[in-house]
Parts: structure tokens; C-alpha cells; sequence
């Protein structure tokens, strides 16, 4: 046998039960969950050791989808870093965009005419709802509840029509630039979006009723994986997990960008900071979502998409910024530094499921196996993000 | 073939051919008739209707509305690599299918699927009458739990053992539930035979207006809530279908089966199904029986109005179950054997006493 | 990279020069003086027109909505004033070694050994509980190479401020693990990203790329097309041609079309 | 009041049997599916599928292939003399896209200056599924400039 082979054996026998007398004697058992596993949403793997179905230690192990993203930044002129931006939380390219060209914008100090911004925030908005509905659908059939997940993409698709109307592509948009926006929205995107928005929250009431009040949905998210606003803010935790753990804490009011100072929403809170809690706060979210796309489309106003000269774009060497937007899995930064040349010297990014994946230790000892999988899916994870 | 069934009938004798080779006959003309095509198409039914449930359509591909879809996955799950894997129990691996799938089908034999015979050519409808049928159900289920665990630990894979322990568990804890809860239609049937508890409940109550059947007895309903929820628990369906959660333990039990041996647990789960059915049907929902008598169809010959009776029943009860998957999360497993032990048991406990004071103070 | 840029040319906005007229005739002294004049006058009139332009175009800029004017590029700029700023700078003194502003976020530049302390006065005292970012830079013109910046946010004054230490492959950075644990992960990402260690971190081991991965990738000599992993610098694990293998970089190959391939061949 | 409620809630299971009221509902409701050869979905006007390149429109400044993200469009052009006009005119030698790598961001398009574009993506073929990717999904001048949007399917690929 070769080397080769025989350590592909270990790898099976890593997650095998061993044959000898320890296994009536062992106390613990290691687990090896994924990266090939239904429910970790992707190819994130955990080392658990169990007891009984009890975990008592739980060591995640990333980056089998490492892509080397930042690497790719620094070679392109900014313009063309904005398709990769795309693929690393590839259910909301949009706000990865917006995160990406906001700022270049701000590096730079480009102002962006109103409509553009206005565009951006629709865009943004409708991925938040889109990455939700994602989100719910997976995460209730992790829990085992199969029909929403249907549903659930079922009303994904609309929204995922109008991103095609807009810019031409479903899933990765590829649908800013820095200085504005390439495109004009398209005849009859505007009623098009109306009748969604008409249509989206009778949907919602939908999903609630088949999970908010079911007594086995309580039962299985209702305080586990609590995790405490200190512990939150510890682990730099942001999105709707540190807003479920009750710290008011949301990029669109604390430094508003684009036109979010222009809309009125509310920033959904929840208290005990369970997977329940962070069930609730993204389904409020959505309705916010839908109230913040209404007003930006009776609000839009009529005018330039670019501005000038947003092709031709030099960084100043050594300036560097850090610009936050709040994704639908949080925080979504880029740190980016100016070589003076039309490309980044460095450009790197905050991305929020990597950083909200750090606290899935914590959250899931002396839970069960059946919670890991609630936990994972609540923790709104993209492994593309994560591993970059 | 008459040859050779009078040869076999010179050469046993007639006890053998009475006791063995007749009763053997006719489960496999029954199995092979009855259960294995209703099984296929039952999981055709459930992935149409869960299609319909889920917006979308189900297969349709295979014949007209995808009606020989079961077919296909027959074909292609005979056809498939039979994987073993290197450092599973050979044996244990073998057999747990086999465990599983057999207890499930020898039940059919004592399930009455229509009315005893009339005379004039109609046949029974049922294998045999046993006077302890019940008591047979509950012992043959029993072993099918064997067949889960054995095939969980023969796999040699840490997630196979979790589901064949917490099949283990769910299975024995919720055969408590059930066994009480069927307690109470033997009380107030007075027999356990099947066929006995389904002549039981002839005849009608409230001046006429509700058929007697057990489900409509003050006890017997909450006797078989209690029975519908341990029974969904023993046949492993949603919302109770942890050892083979998939979204926790990969696939449970079966994650290292392949093609015809996989084929066979999931024969083992759909017959469990529809006995579970069936005996809700027989002990609760009156059998054969007609609600009414006016919609008893007895122009019909040989007795065919009740089967068919009894066969709309156990599809409404199918249809509940797959209703329920379309539309239920899991349970976490602490909290089955929550609902298991704090609730089902006590309940059917209290049940049982009830009945029989109630059996004691109104003997009519 | 300046041949990535679009030729196309700007609009010309200044009127285009008129080119003066060759004369045929031999001129003489009074026609040279006139025509001396004349050229100064021109000039002198071409001039005024050119500040009138000048003028015409800052006006007609300065009405330009924002978006339609030349981008104000942010500079660096001294912080000084800042509250915080001076409050670090009396409680550390030579820790903080400048302060500065960019775009509107404050960056202190902070001595590489006092980082821990810097950062756990930031949080005790200033609010900034909450880490945002934590990412390393390579600049290897310097001669302490690294940066390692952390980007801080304060729920209570809603501000954010940039810290930076430098450093160079050798000396380790001490962690900020016990101030924040958000930095338990980034640290780990940095120090395999660049091979900055930190000093006193839980568990200083690779994040994205596998434990036997043989460099830090987005240091700037790390090349684009990756390096040879696998059988070449793991011979004890793998057999010859087995394991990971390097492509070309490029992810381009071309392909061969085996009939035209067998055309050229035969010409 | 209430709390009668959340007796009865509990005792009658009322949350589950909204659930089986919101399937049990969806039962009849529309289907979403897409039977695919026969019914195809029709992308919108903006959709960025398969290239298309106009040879007579490009003015050969290869400026798409400095656009592209990941190099992936090969240009070479040569000068050749027209025999009609007399005049000198550049042409194409290899105008190649790897589809393969491609990930349709379009940055080419935008990036084309002829008016109307000379390569474009709108040609809402999105069938791109081929069992060789280096034959068909490396495509040359001659397939851009021809690229038939998949014909229909005959019966025999569909069983």
C-alpha cells in the first residue's frame, strides 16, 4: 500500500468507530462534522468531541474554499475588482459591491449623483431580503422542516428576476462601479418591484405561520446557542446576531451611507439573543427591507448614474480606508491602501460570516448535535465569504 | 402449478400444508400483489403531493403524470453497486436490512383488510385470524428496531451508530405509548383478535348519527392520538425522523447502504407505515366497516366494498402522514424522549385506567 | 498599468490654439516692431482670455453638482487637536508615534511593543469595545515590512479610529487576543496570510491555507501563479506526480485540437 | 382571555394545525416549475449569456481584452490591404474566448466603444452545458461570430 493511500485511510478511519476495548471505556467520542456534510452550508468542518449526542468541545477548521480573493484585489485596476467582490458571499453581491465600491469611492473621493445611490440602496435592499429568504430556507430544513425551503425560493426568484432585469445576471451581479452605477434602471422595473413589494409580506405571514408559533420550531430554537450582548460585542459579532442579542447596533443608522439618513425603517431588536431570537430579527428585517424599498422607490429622483470621469481612477499612494456597510450577515468592510496606480496595494476585507463563525464554539458547547446544525444555520454562514 | 401444490399436499400432509405452506403462499401473493406495489407507489404519492405541497410538480418524467417512476427507481436500485464498506461487520451489515424489512411484512398476515367470508366464494380477507393478533403486531414490530441498530453499528461509521442508538431509543421508548394505548380498544373490544376488535365496533351511536367506531369512544380518542403519535415515532417519519435526520446525521442508520440493501430499509420504513396505518384503521377507525351503512357498497362482490372501505381509510391516513412531513420540523432527540416519557406514557396510563372504569360502570 | 486605461481622450474643454500664418514676404525692421506689437498684444489678449476661460471654468465648476466635478482626493492630515489623539498621546507618550486623519478616520501609528497596552486603554477607558477588523499589509520597500491594523468601533461616541503597528519577518506582535477575542481568527489569518506571529496567541496556527502549506501568499514576493505543492516539496507523502500539483498561473492552457495539430505537423 | 387561549393553544395543538392549513392551502396554488426542453425560461433583455462578436463593427483596440478580469479574450490583428478600396485596414487574426473561465461579468461589453457594441453578451443563450470543456467551451472568432443559440431539442435527447 502506498503512502498516498494509506493516508486517505486515516481520513476514513478519522471517522470511523475504532475497534478496540476503549470504545466501552471512552468517555468522549471525536466527530469529524463535513466539510462534506449536508448542513454545514458549505465546506465548513468541525472537529466535535461528543458525549453521547452532548457536545462538549467543538474546533471549526476553515478555508477549503480559499480563493485567494485578496491576492486577486491587488492585481486588477479597481473597476475590475468588483466581479470578484461578487463571489465571496455569493447570495448578496450586491452589498458586497456596494462595501467594495464605497470604498474605492471613499479612497478616492468620489461622490456618487443621487439616483445611483438611490439604485444601490433598492439593489441592497432586495439582496437583503434575497440572503434572507436563503437564509430560511436553509436554516428551516436544517431544523427539518422541508417546505419553506421551497417557498422560501419560490419568492427568491423574484427578487432574483428583478436583479436580472437590472443588470443582466441572477447571482452574481456584478451591478456597481465605483463612482456610481453603470446602468439605468430598466423600463417597467419599477412596477415590476411595486408588485413584489405588494406581494412580499402576505409571503412572510406565510413562513410565520408555518414556523413562528409551531410548537416543535419553539422547542428546538427557543434558547439555544444564547449568546450574551457582552459575549457578542467580545467576539465583534455584528448583524442580525448582535442585533438578536439586543445591542442596538445597525451601519444604516449608526454612520448612515448612501441615502439610508433619507429613509425611515426601524432597526428590528430582540433580547435573549437565541437561535429563536435571531429567527425573528431577520424575519423583521425583511418587512423593514420591504418598507426601505418602497420609500426609495416613491423617493427616486431622476438624474446622472456616474460620476465624472469614475473610469480613470487613481488611488493616492499610501492613502488608505476602511468602509463598512451593513450586509444581511453583518458588518461587510474593505480595508483598502493606495499605490498611487489605478490598482490596490492591499485590499482587505471585513467579511461578517468569518468573523460571526468565531463565536460557534462558544455557542454550541453542552448543546446537541441536533442544535449544531440550528446554530450553524442561524449564524447565516457563507462559506465563500468565510474562506475568501 | 395445481400439480404441484396437490404433490406438496401428498408429501407434507395436510397439517404442514395447512400451517406452512399455505399461510407462506399467501403472504408472498400478498406481498407481491399488494404491499410492494402499494409501497412503490406510496413513495410516489408522497413525492407528488409533497411536490404539490412544495410549489412545484414532483416527478413526472416516467410515464404519463410519472407513473412508472417507481419502476425506474426499482430498476435503478437493483441495478446499482452493492458498496460494503472495508471495515463494516460483514454479516451484521448483511443481515440488518433483512431484520428490518421482514418482521414489517410478516405482519400483513393478521392485518383483516376486508370482512371474514360471507360464504358463497367470497374469500376471507386477511392470512389468518389469530386470537392474539394484537399481541403478534406488537412483537413483530418490536424486532425491527434490531435491524436498525444492527445496521447502525455494523456500518462502522460514527454517524450510523448515532442513528442506530437514537433509533434504539426512540423505538423502545415509544412502544410503551403504543402498547397502552392499544390497551384500550382490546378493553373495549374484549378480544385481540382483529378481526374480533373490528366486529367490535358495529353499529352505530347518538341515535344513529356517529358509526361506533373506538375513535368516537370518550377514551378511545385520545387512545389514538396517543397511538398515531407513538406509531409516527415507531415508523420513524417526520416529525420524529431523527435516526435518519439528514440534516444532522448525514443519512442516520443507512448512511453507509447502497443500492438494494438501502432499497430494503426503505421498504421497511414504508411497510412500517402502512401497518401502523392499518392497525390505526382496524383498532380505531372500524376496519371494513363503513361509516355508514348506506355507503357499505354491498353491490359489490365478495366482500369488496369493505376492502375498499378500509383501503380509503389507510390512504387517508397515509396522506396525514405525508402531510405531516410536508410540513413539520424535527424533534431534537431529549425532547422525544420528553414528549415519550412525560406525556404519551402517563397519558395512555391514565387511558387505560379510565377505560377500564368505564367498562366497569357501563358494561354496555 | 497606465496601458489598462481606455485611449480614448478627454473632451478637449480649452479652445484649441490658431496656428499662425507663415508670411511669404521678406520683412522688414518697422513690419518686424509692427508685427512685435501685435504679437505682444495677442499674447496679452490671449492671456486675459485664458484667465477669463480659467475663471468662466472654476465658476461654471463650482455650479457642477458635486458628481459631476473632479474628485477631491482625501490626504493625510495631522491629527492634532483630536481629544483622543492627545489623550493617548500624554498616557503613552513615545508609544504613539503620529497621528493622523484620512478620509476622516483617525490613525495612530503605534509603537509595536505597547500595541496590547494601547488597545486595552482604548477599550477600558475610550469605549472602543467592539473590533471591527483586524488585517495585516506588505510593504516590502520598507524595511520593517508588515503592517498589522486594527480598525476599533466605540458604541458610545459611535466612532471609529485605525490603530497600526509595523513590523518586520522576525518580531512577533503581541496579541490582542485578551482584549477582544474577535481577534483570535484574524490574528491566525494574518499570520498566515503574511507569516506575522503574534506573540502570546492561544493558537498561532494556519486559518485558510493547510498546515503544510510552504508560504505566506499575499506578501508581495509571493507569486501570482502560486508555487509547487505536493510531490516537489513533500516527497516523503507523496509519490512521484501525486499529490496537489501547480498549474501554470495563468489557468491558461492551450488547447490542442488533435486534427489541426496533426495538419501542422505534417506540413 | 388570554389565558383560556393559550390553554386551548396548548391542549388543541392550534399552531400545528395552521401549518397543516398553510400546505394543505399551497396544494392548490400555482406550480413554479419549469418543464425544461419542452418550456424554456426566457431570460430578460439585459441577460448576460454567450458572446457575440461583430468582426465588421470592431475597431481592433483589444480594449475588451484589457477590461476582462481574468484575461481571458486572446486578440491578435493584422494590416492588410483591402483589393476593393485600395485602402489599409486591420483585421482580425484570432479573436478567441475561453468560456470556460468566463464568469459573464460583462465588463467587456462596457468596455467596447463602437456604438452599438461590437462584442456583446445579450444573446440570452444561457444552454452553455457541453461534456468537453477545452472543444466547446474554448470558442474562436467563427463560433462568436456565428454561435448558434442551441437548437431545440430533438426527441431522442430528451429520453
Amino acid at each position: 500500500m502506498s503512502d498516498a493511500i494509506r493516508s486517505a485511510n486515516d481520513t476514513v478511519a478519522n471517522n470511523t468507530v475504532a475497534h478496540d476495548d476503549s470504545v466501552f471505556g471512552a468517555e468522549e467520542m471525536e466527530l469529524n462534522f463535513g466539510p462534506q456534510h449536508p448542513s454545514t452550508h458549505g465546506v465548513l468542518r468541525l472537529k466535535l468531541k461528543v458525549d453521547g449526542e452532548r457536545i462538549v468541545d467543538c474546533y471549526p477548521i476553515i478555508g477549503y474554499l480559499h480563493r485567494g480573493t485578496e491576492k486577486l484585489f491587488e492585481l486588477n485596476p479597481f473597476f475590475q475588482n468588483v466581479p470578484h467582490t461578487d463571489r465571496m458571499d455569493y447570495v448578496a453581491a450586491a452589498t458586497n459591491n456596494l462595501a467594495y465600491v464605497g470604498a474605492v469611492e471613499k479612497l478616492i473621493g468620489l461622490t456618487v449623483p443621487p439616483r445611483a445611490s438611490y439604485i444601490r440602496v433598492l439593489l441592497c435592499e432586495l439582496q437583503r431580503i434575497s440572503s434572507h429568504l436563503l437564509w430560511l430556507a436553509t436554516h428551516a430544513i436544517d431544523i427539518g422542516a422541508m417546505t419553506p425551503f421551497f417557498y422560501c425560493f419560490r419568492e427568491r426568484e423574484l427578487v432574483l428576476d428583478l436583479f436580472e432585469q437590472y443588470c443582466g445576471a441572477r447571482l452574481t451581479l456584478n451591478c456597481m462601479r465605483p463612482g456610481g452605477q453603470p446602468f439605468d434602471l430598466p423600463h417597467g422595473w419599477v412596477d415590476t418591484c411595486r408588485e413584489f413589494l405588494e406581494l412580499f409580506p402576505a409571503k412572510i405571514d406565510e413562513y410565520e405561520n408555518l414556523l413562528t408559533n409551531n410548537r416543535i420550531w419553539k422547542k428546538r430554537t427557543i434558547g439555544i446557542g444564547v449568546l450574551s450582548p457582552e459575549v457578542a460585542v467580545e467576539y465583534g459579532i455584528t448583524g442580525p446576531m448582535l442585533r438578536a442579542s439586543g445591542i442596538d447596533f445597525d451601519l444604516r443608522k449608526a454612520m448612515p451611507y448612501e441615502i439610508y439618513d433619507q429613509v425611515d425603517f426601524e432597526v428590528p431588536l430582540a433580547e435573549n439573543g437565541d437561535t429563536y431570537d435571531r429567527y425573528l430579527v431577520r424575519m423583521e428585517e425583511m418587512r423593514q427591507a420591504t418598507r426601505i424599498l418602497e420609500q426609495c422607490l416613491d423617493q427616486l429622483p431622476e438624474g446622472a448614474l456616474m460620476a465624472k470621469k469614475a473610469r480613470v481612477l487613481k488611488a493616492p499612494k499610501g492613502g488608505e480606508v476602511y468602509h463598512g456597510i451593513e450586509g444581511p450577515k453583518g458588518e461587510i468592510g474593505f480595508y483598502i491602501v493606495g499605490d498611487g496606480k489605478p490598482i490596490p496595494h492591499r485590499c482587505h476585507v471585513r467579511a461578517p460570516s468569518f468573523i460571526n463563525l468565531q463565536s460557534l464554539p462558544e455557542l454550541v458547547s453542552n448543546h446537541m448535535i441536533a442544535d449544531l446544525v440550528a446554530i450553524i444555520g442561524t449564524t447565516d454562514i457563507v462559506l465563500g465569504e468565510v474562506d475568501r | 402449478m395445481p400439480g404441484l401444490l396437490q404433490w406438496l399436499d401428498e408429501f407434507a400432509g395436510p397439517t404442514l400444508f395447512e400451517f406452512a405452506v399455505s399461510p407462506t403462499l399467501k403472504i408472498l401473493a400478498l406481498l407481491f400483489l399488494f404491499v410492494l406495489p402499494l409501497i412503490s407507489y406510496i413513495v410516489l404519492a408522497e413525492r407528488k403531493i409533497l411536490g404539490y405541497i412544495q410549489a412545484r410538480v414532483g416527478p413526472n418524467r416516467v410515464g404519463p403524470w410519472g407513473l412508472l417512476q417507481p419502476i425506474a427507481d426499482v430498476v435503478k436500485l437493483l441495478l446499482k453497486e452493492d458498496v460494503i464498506p472495508v471495515r463494516a461487520v460483514r454479516w451484521a451489515f448483511v443481515l440488518a436490512p433483512c431484520l428490518v424489512v421482514a418482521p414489517a411484512f410478516v405482519i400483513f398476515s393478521v392485518i383483516p383488510f376486508g370482512p371474514p367470508s360471507t360464504g358463497e366464494g367470497a374469500p376471507n380477507w386477511f392470512i389468518t385470524d389469530v386470537n392474539t393478533g394484537l399481541l403478534l403486531v406488537i412483537a413483530l414490530a418490536t424486532i425491527g428496531v434490531y435491524g436498525l441498530i444492527i445496521g447502525g453499528w455494523a456500518s462502522n461509521n460514527k454517524f450510523s451508530l448515532m442513528g442506530g442508538l437514537r433509533s434504539a431509543a426512540q423505538m423502545i421508548s415509544y412502544e410503551v405509548p403504543q402498547g397502552f394505548s392499544v390497551v384500550v380498544p382490546i378493553l373495549l373490544a374484549g378480544t385481540l383478535s382483529l378481526v374480533g376488535i373490528v366486529q367490535a365496533q358495529e353499529g352505530h351511536q347518538l341515535f344513529g348519527l356517529l358509526p361506533r367506531w373506538f375513535v368516537f369512544h370518550p377514551t378511545g380518542i385520545f387512545a389514538f392520538f396517543v397511538y398515531m403519535v407513538a406509531g409516527i415515532a415507531e415508523s420513524n417519519r417526520n416529525p420524529f425522523d431523527l435516526p435518519e435526520a439528514e440534516t444532522e446525521l448525514v443519512a442516520g442508520f443507512h448512511t453507509e447502504y447502497s443500492g438494494m440493501r438501502f432499497a430494503l430499509f426503505f421498504l421497511g420504513e414504508y411497510a412500517n407505515m402502512i401497518v401502523v396505518s392499518a392497525i390505526a384503521v382496524t383498532l380505531f377507525f372500524g376496519g371494513w366497516l363503513p361509516p355508514f351503512d348506506f355507503l357499505g357498497m354491498a353491490f359489490l362482490p365478495m366482500g369488496l366494498g369493505g376492502v375498499l372501505w378500509f383501503v380509503t381509510k389507510l390512504f387517508a391516513f397515509l396522506f396525514v402522514y405525508i402531510w405531516f412531513r410536508g410540513t413539520f420540523p424535527r424533534y431534537r432527540f431529549d425532547q422525544l424522549m420528553d414528549l415519550g416519557w412525560k406525556w404519551l406514557i402517563p397519558m395512555a396510563l391514565i387511558l387505560v385506567v379510565l377505560t377500564a372504569l368505564l367498562k366497569l360502570l357501563f358494561p354496555s | 498599468m497606465s496601458d489598462r486605461e481606455p485611449p480614448s481622450k478627454p473632451p478637449s474643454e480649452a479652445p484649441a490654439e490658431t496656428p499662425t500664418e507663415p508670411t511669404a514676404s521678406v520683412p522688414s525692421a518697422e513690419e518686424e516692431a509692427a508685427k512685435k506689437a501685435e504679437a505682444a498684444a495677442k499674447a496679452k489678449a490671449a492671456a486675459e482670455a485664458k484667465a477669463v476661460a480659467v475663471a468662466k471654468k472654476a465658476a461654471i465648476e463650482a455650479a457642477k453638482p458635486p458628481w459631476e466635478r473632479d474628485a477631491v482626493t482625501p490626504t493625510w492630515e495631522e491629527a492634532g487637536e483630536d481629544p483622543l489623539a492627545v489623550a493617548m498621546a500624554t498616557k503613552f507618550g513615545e508609544a504613539i508615534l503620529s497621528a493622523r486623519s484620512y478620509a476622516g478616520d483617525l490613525t495612530l501609528e503605534v509603537e509595536l511593543g505597547s500595541i496590547a497596552k494601547v488597545a486595552a486603554e482604548f477599550k477600558a477607558r475610550h469605549g472602543f469595545t467592539f473590533l471591527v477588523d483586524l488585517c495585516g499589509a506588505d510593504y516590502p520597500d520598507r524595511e520593517k515590512r508588515f503592517d498589522v491594523v486594527y480598525q476599533l468601533h466605540s458604541f458610545t461616541s459611535g466612532r471609529r479610529i485605525r490603530l497600526r503597528v509595523t513590523t518586520d519577518e522576525e518580531t512577533p506582535v503581541p496579541t490582542v487576543c485578551e482584549v477582544w477575542k474577535a481577534a483570535n481568527w484574524c490574528e491566525r489569518e494574518v499570520y498566515d496570510m503574511y507569516g506575522v506571529r503574534f506573540e502570546g496567541h492561544p493558537d498561532m496556527t494556519r486559518i485558510l491555507l493547510w498546515e503544510g502549506f510552504n508560504g505566506h501568499p499575499l506578501r508581495k514576493d509571493f507569486p501570482v501563479e502560486g508555487i509547487d505543492t505536493g510531490a516537489a516539496i513533500y516527497p516523503e507523502y507523496y509519490e512521484d506526480e501525486a499529490g496537489p500539483i501547480t498549474g501554470t498561473g495563468t489557468g491558461w492552457m492551450q488547447p490542442k485540437p488533435p486534427v489541426e495539430a496533426d495538419e501542422e505537423a505534417g506540413e | 382571555m388570554s389565558a383560556v387561549k393559550r390553554f386551548l393553544d396548548r391542549i388543541m395543538l392550534l399552531d400545528l394545525f395552521t401549518g397543516l392549513g398553510v400546505t394543505a392551502k399551497n396544494m392548490f396554488k400555482k406550480k413554479h416549475t419549469v418543464q425544461y426542453p419542452e418550456e424554456r425560461w426566457e431570460p430578460a433583455d439585459r441577460f448576460r449569456g454567450m458572446f457575440r462578436l461583430d468582426e465588421d463593427r470592431c475597431i481592433k483596440c483589444t480594449l475588451c481584452a484589457r477590461d476582462c478580469p481574468i484575461d481571458i479574450i486572446y486578440i491578435d490583428w493584422h494590416s492588410e490591404k483591402n483589393e476593393v478600396t485600395g485602402k489599409k485596414q486591420k483585421l482580425l487574426t484570432r479573436f478567441d474566448i475561453d468560456v470556460q473561465r468566463c464568469m459573464f461579468c460583462g465588463l467587456c461589453e462596457e468596455a467596447c466603444p463602437t456604438e452599438p457594441k461590437s462584442i456583446w453578451l445579450t444573446s440570452k443563450s444561457y444552454e452553455l452545458a457541453s461534456y468537453d470543456r477545452w472543444s466547446n467551451l474554448y470558442v474562436d472568432m467563427d463560433d462568436l461570430m456565428d454561435w448558434k443559440i442551441r437548437p431545440d431539442y430533438t426527441d431522442e435527447e430528451i429520453r
